[in-house]
């Protein structure tokens, strides 16, 4: 197909449909309220269904039922209304229901401001409802590969039958940039019947139980021994980032995700013409993190710097990759303001010329 | 080669469409490009703003924080944005609505009657296209008969109104690339 | 004696007074205020009759009424 | 020859349930696996658990089950409906589960028209949890967090699900019965079948309020338990149908507004 | 010497909103700012600022005043009620906001008796976030979630909180009024007053209930927007007074289980 | 006070009316129903007021709304309950509300069962809801300390404006034991006036506005700042934590929180009586975490063991904390399961013996 | 003709079919089962109608009836 | 020192009851003490239990599952918990319910008719006290008067039913000092 130029929320839905997602239960919340509203005209013309859910608890709770049923369904929402989900987020997990969830980030806390964030990084990753469960969380940072991550996410999703979290920030929900919908775009997994859907009992099959509740503890236990085992699963196989100029020599290892990469490897290319060298990784993964990628890429470097829209919160898991080995810096801004290229550049100057302060240890 | 603008007025005025418009043209011509609307609170307010980027590599930032021209469409917009334009950068603005230039002298500066124009063409709602036709015509970003094309195919369901559309953006690219002679 | 007072910074230009009036007596300007707006102007204001449905009908409180003397109210708000 | 004209019901598992003696979440279950039976619509129905003493129902019936969070099983309900018109999803719920945290799933699954049936059990009290105040608790009633009886200047008037949903335009039908005793339990079993009949005609929503006891948590024994059920709950939960889909006619109010809404751009 | 007659209310702040022009959300603002004045109580006012386009009511109340999350400002203001139950307390919500969202919370602040004032704003859609479709939303208005209109096959018919509101058995006030004319919002501040009269007196819950225009979104300009109300929202949504306090009895039928419930041990 | 034999979740009550709390807004579920059920009982003898919320949502937003006319006020749930207040604890955040939330913590994920578990640990440490947010997190190990540790919690709910979470498990609820309430205590912090709260404008003072919501980013921004000011105070002055036994040598540095720990000082004794040399670290802030505290008592052991009640996730502090310094390996049971001094035993002579895998690095 | 079946282990002797035997023929036994109750039985089998009010009422489904020959139902159910 | 034990049963036999009894005596003498239901899945089901934990230092694990003693009140409590008894340990079962003993040879067994002595003492409901006492006596973790106070102290309400209970509690204990001796 050729490209077209598509909000990232527009291109998000019609990813989706192009995945094969026939089912969109969501609530309006900015910056986000394009894929809904593009799923309501979209979905009817293939046949599938739009529903305006009274709230996203309610919401997640649909997706909850219609992906027990084995269909592939999809919601949308922002910072506030993920915290709602979180409940259902939980149950989804313990019932190991293939979904796809999208928060495109506005700042926080509480009801906070619409602007972009990166606030809700620990949300995603480590679990922001109850209970020992994750999310494979994909982040993207272009429009384009949000489509593709969209995409992607359903096969994992299906594949693990685990919810995947699409994370991306209020820019991506909002700009535009040109997008390619492969026509003939073969799923990335080996996908398995859903034998476990619960579509009527005939007696061919097992019930079909859709659950996460297990009175027994030892029967709960054996359940979150079978989930912590995808988990690992997925951190072997799962994990994704990119990496930028890090086959030349560098001084400063840039670590980023989402659209604020993309404002580093401009900040890149200006170091460069100044005469400084700075490699970048890129996590797409969010959990299955790459750890291992980071810790190989700060080895050249002197320093690591995370830049990152928020007070830092990926910086936990830099500093979980690295556990001391080398310096680490930190660029953040928060409650909806950007970092600039310019910024990036300066704190890159800075921590050349020793005057950025580490941040510390403990 | 990157070339970025922002774009702003009020609500109503166009601006985002004239940003879709550039932004298409450039993917049109094989470039990278981004579209980013300002979609914070200042909307409510009346104002409307957004950022085109377009690049032969791919596109960095899609935010601008130091762009290498502005299209300042009514006055606030000219004093939210008119210290921001990069050294050497192009100033564009609609002096149809703004009675005040620049005081930057690192910067160049156009001055486009917008609205009269599109007044003296019949076509009241057109400043916006005088305004986008001025910019090529300035910076050469896209080349304008591309521009035309996608003119023509974004109002094709209002056959009416193309012709107008048209000369607008002539009478634009005229002005621009005088400007830059 | 009643007189309207018009803020030509607080209107919004909806009209919903003009509409509102019964003397028909208030229209729209034609010079724009400072968040450019078309603001709404008395044109008549000898012909108005007290009866406050512009006061009551501008959701910006861009309208207050003036009396001299003591006034009969049409209705009780 | 001998045959039995009265046993489980093949869409019931044949399992003892962990139900207090006496309480008539059984009956209720029974008659459920029995009307799937007799619509023969056992091969698609799913069953929607609540979380209340029903929460293990996926254990009692031999149906496909699905669990739902705390008050949301409309929602559930709705996600798998919409998902496959051509199945038959039923809810059960509690009374604290429907009508206290799940009271905006229910009204707004009852008001958007989801075409599924909802089994609300109401017994004055949360079982589950051992025996808190619900929604639907009647003025005086003891329960651990009312310990003084429940005060209306307080915690207000018990709340009557089925009239209070009756009032919303959409054409459902909702009907209110009891199970304390076999003739009224035949009359409920009716309704849920008038109910599970809506659905399967893809006509409406529908939802029968059945009143149940909780002789454990009422600190009431079972028999007694039917006595003070009929006794206090029927005269302030009314038996009954208070709403048929063709009760309110249909036209649809073809409104538009003069043009179609632009954004802010 | 001249006299204002008509001014600024002291419980309004004396800047300019950010509605757009011609919505009647200021309006309403205005005479509640008005009743509050009147009442001489606005030094023991706080009101409660929904999410929706009045999130920023604080800005514009002098009044002490505070957020809620969306939907739950019945929640808020009970907590804010039952703590300093000598405040005045009001909640100012959106249609998204109470009869969506926030459904379960509008329910049981009522169904409590909480005696606090809800003015519900009804424009039929979601203002704030760019004209989505809302509960309230007209069959065959089109929204940015319905763009070939509401369809009540899909999204059921709009939910008429007043009249749901008034079949609880608690005491309550409940209305519904318009400001889109000026004789409209005469009658709507008349709502307004005995609905808040009702809590100064601690006499019960109060809910106001407005039908709004929202030119914006429902893309009409305002003065054809006062019409379009008026022609399409009155038929629907019918204005009067739903229910009064001394409209039921009181008495509390005290009921007592047998027992104390007792817990498994 | 004479001791008295209470319930935890009875202790955790008195403590709350001790402390001049009035106002409980609640919603049932095991394992704290006796909490409401004791508030339902006890407030109003004092002349305070319990309310049954309609739902957690709806029991957290009326402790927002209480808190915001400065009141003391109390909330409690487990698990599930918690992840439906995510939201609203984002908001009281943001609005700097100090409140008080008792999570009893079951095990998940979804509805999981209704026995102990401590799998809520990042929730209520990384912020469940969105946003760059923290509570202070204190964990209690006996009856006593919990009820201690709701009275300290009030007072430094009002002193940093902030709200604080009591993180239980299922044990510290149900569980008898002996408890004693002072009779004079003092505040442990200095208490301003509460001149924000929202008690009715007079004009005495500026208008007080409760709110998170900054449509402006660079405001947004400053709040943000502000909060993370805060948060670095809490991390300066407020960390809590118990050794045993690290005046001693030792061999092996256990780190537990919460009931577990209980379990860990059983199997130490036991251990010595083997003439096995083990002391423990315990975490009682679990924000701020005493990463200091638990490099240094570090130092001396070979290798440091991690006892939870979860998959896995105060080990992740603690890895911060130790940055590859010394082998770290764990235990943990999950689904309601409880580890006992046995198994713990086991596990350390496991480490002795060079047969337990160390915890991989990344 | 009816017969009334119950089953021992399934029936926790919550007495509700006791009460609802409109023939009173069924009592409680003085024996417990598996689980710890005293469970119903049928005393008088030849007094039975076949009413099946027993078998409706029992809340686990302890009580099965078999009948010899067709059967006249008192009500539908 | 410490003693702990599991006693478990019915729900209806009072064994929460004589374990916070017990509890609440350890605390009177100046010990640690804490007492733990079972909350779990099991209540439903119609049994219950407790662990109680008496010690002249804190309580570390208050969940036992080793326990020095398990008081075994009818059939599926002593098929859970009897091969939890710690070597050494006592098991306590409740013969007037339970039809078989134990064939543990590493612990003492301790076969009390509690429901049978409490019938002889027309005091149908005071199994669980004979129980009690019976622990009491084999175990001594607290002294049988200082139980025999706390006996009066629980039942204060209903002082009618004191002296049966002390008299089921006397009859137990004997029963467990004989046990022993
Ligand atoms: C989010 C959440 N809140 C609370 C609970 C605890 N809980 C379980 S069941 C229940 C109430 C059950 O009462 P009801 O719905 O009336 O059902 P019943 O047991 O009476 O049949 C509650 C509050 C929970 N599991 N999840
Ligand atoms: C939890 C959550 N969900 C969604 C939103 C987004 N949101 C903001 S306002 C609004 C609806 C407003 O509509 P309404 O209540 O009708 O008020 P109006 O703007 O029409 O006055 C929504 C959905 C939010 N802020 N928080
Ligand atoms: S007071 Fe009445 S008559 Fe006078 S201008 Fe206003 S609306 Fe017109
Ligand atoms: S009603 Fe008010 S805002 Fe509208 S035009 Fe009149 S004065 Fe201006
Ligand atoms: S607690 Fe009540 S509702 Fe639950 S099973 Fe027992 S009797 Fe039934
Ligand atoms: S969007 Fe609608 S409701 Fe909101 S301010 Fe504008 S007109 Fe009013
Ligand atoms: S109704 Fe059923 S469970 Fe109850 S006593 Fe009779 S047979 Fe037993
Ligand atoms: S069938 Fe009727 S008559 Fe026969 S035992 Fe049952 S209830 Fe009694
Ligand atoms: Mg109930
Ligand atoms: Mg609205």
């Amino acid at each position: 197909m050729a490209k077209k130029l598509m909000k990232g929320s527009e291109a998000i839905g019609e990813a989706a449909v192009q995945a094969g997602c026939k089912l969109f239960y969501g609530y309006p919340i900015t910056p986000q309220n394009e894929i809904p509203e593009y799923m309501s005209h979209r979905l009817p013309q293939i046949g599938g269904t739009f529903v305006q859910a009274e709230s996203e608890v309610s919401a997640s709770n649909m997706l909850y039922g219609a992906a027990g049923s084995g269909e592939r369904v999809m919601t949308s929402s922002s910072s506030p209304g993920i915290s709602l989900m979180t409940e259902a987020i939980s149950y989804m997990a313990g019932s190991e229901l293939p979904v796809v969830l999208v928060n495109i980030m506005r700042a926080g806390p509480g009801l906070g401001g619409i602007l972009p964030s990166q606030a809700d990084y620990f949300q995603a990753t480590k679990g922001g409802g109850h209970g020992d469960y994750r999310l494979l969380v994909l982040a993207p940072w272009s429009v384009q590969e949000a489509a593709d991550l969209v995409q992607d996410g359903f096969d994992l999703a299906d594949h693990y039958r685990n919810p995947v979290m699409i994370l991306g920030d209020g820019l991506i929900g909002q700009m535009m940039e040109p997008v390619e919908f492969h026509k003939d775009r073969k799923p990335i997994k080996e996908l398995k019947e859903k034998i476990w859907a619960a579509t009527g009992y005939d007696g061919t099959r097992p019930r079909a139980i859709i659950n996460s509740l297990f009175l027994d503890p030892a029967t709960l236990e054996k359940h979150n021994h079978k989930l912590q085992a995808k988990y690992a699963e997925m951190t072997r196989d799962e994990i994704r980032y990119e990496t930028y100029g890090t086959d030349k020599d560098y001084d400063i290892l840039i670590v980023a995700y989402g659209t604020v990469a993309r404002v580093c490897s401009t900040a890149m290319e200006d170091l460069e013409a100044d005469g400084i060298k700075a490699a970048m990784i890129r996590p797409i993964s969010l959990f299955p993190f790459p750890y291992e990628a980071i810790r190989k890429a700060a080895d050249k470097a002197d320093a690591v710097l995370v830049v990152e829209l928020s007070a830092g919160q990926m910086i936990e898991d830099v500093r979980l990759a690295l556990e001391g080995n080398k310096p680490i810096h930190f660029h953040g801004r928060m409650g909806g303001m950007l970092a600039s290229p310019e910024e990036v550049m300066e704190k890159v100057k800075e921590i050349k010329a020793g005057k950025s302060q580490e941040v510390s240890h403990v | 080669m990157q070339n970025d603008v922002i774009m702003a007025g009020f609500g109503g005025q166009g601006i985002l469409l004239i940003g879709k418009m550039l932004a298409y043209t450039g993917m049109q011509e094989g470039l990278e490009v981004s579209w980013m609307p300002s979609y914070g609170p200042e909307m409510r307010g009346g104002t409307a703003n957004c950022t085109v980027v377009i690049s032969d590599r791919p596109v960095g930032s899609p935010v601008i924080q130091s762009p290498r021209a502005v299209v300042a469409m009514n006055l606030p917009s000219l004093d939210k944005f008119e210290p921001m334009v990069r050294k050497g950068g192009l100033l564009l603005i609609n002096s149809s609505l703004i009675d005040r230039s620049s005081t930057r002298d690192d910067i160049r500066i156009l001055l486009v009657p917008a609205n009269d124009i599109a007044m003296e063409l019949k076509n009241p709602r057109g400043g916006n296209m005088v305004a986008l036709g001025a910019y090529v015509g300035s910076s050469h970003a896209v080349p304008i008969d591309a521009v035309e094309r996608v003119v023509r195919e974004t109002f094709s369901s209002k056959p009416q109104v193309i012709d107008a559309n048209i000369a607008a953006l002539h009478r634009g690219y005229e002005l621009g690339e005088q400007a830059v002679a | 004696m009643s007189q309207i007072v018009i803020n030509p910074d607080r209107c919004k230009g909806c009209e919903l007074c003009v509409h509102a009036c019964p003397q028909k007596i208030l229209g729209m300007g034609k010079t724009l205020n400072a968040k450019g707006y078309f603001y709404a102007e008395v044109e008549e204001q000898k012909r108005c009759i007290g009866c406050r449905l512009c006061c009551i009908t501008c959701p910006d409180v861009a309208i207050e009424m003036h009396s001299h003397g003591t006034m009969y109210h049409y209705f009780s708000y | 020859m001998s045959e039995a004209v009265f046993k489980n019901p093949g869409s019931l598992a044949d399992v003892q349930t962990h139900y207090c003696p006496g309480c008539t979440h059984g009956v209720i279950h029974r008659m459920v696996a029995e009307i799937v039976d007799e619509l023969g619509v056992k091969e698609r129905t799913i069953g929607i658990a609540p979380v209340g003493c029903a929460v293990l129902a996926y254990n009692y019936f031999n149906l496909d089950f699905h669990e739902a969070s705390h008050g949301r099983a409309p929602a559930v309900a709705t996600g798998i409906k919409r998902a496959r018109p051509d199945l038959m999803v039923f809810a059960y719920q509690g009374d604290g589960d429907l009508a206290s945290i799940g009271a905006a799933e229910i009204v707004h699954c009852a008001n958007r028209g989801e075409k599924v049936t909802v089994v609300f059990v109401n017994n004055a009290i949360y079982g589950m949890t051992g025996g808190q105040m619900a929604p639907t608790t009647l003025p005086g009633q003891i329960a651990t967090t009312c310990p003084t009886g429940r005060d209306t200047d307080l915690a207000g008037f018990p709340i009557r699900i089925a009239e209070m949903l009756s009032t919303l335009r959409t054409p459902a039908f909702i009907a209110r019965a009891s199970v304390h005793k076999p003739i009224y339990a035949v009359h409920a079993k009716q309704m849920l079948r008038e109910a599970f009949t809506y659905q399967k005609d893809d006509r409406c929503f529908s939802l029968v309020e059945i009143l149940s006891t909780c002789p454990t948590n009422w600190g009431i024994p079972p028999a007694e338990s039917t006595e003070w059920l009929e006794k206090n709950m029927i005269p302030y939960y009314p038996l009954g149908v208070f709403k048929r889909p063709d009760g309110e006619d249909r036209a649809p109010l073809p409104i538009r507004p003069a043009r179609r809404p632009h954004h802010a751009e």
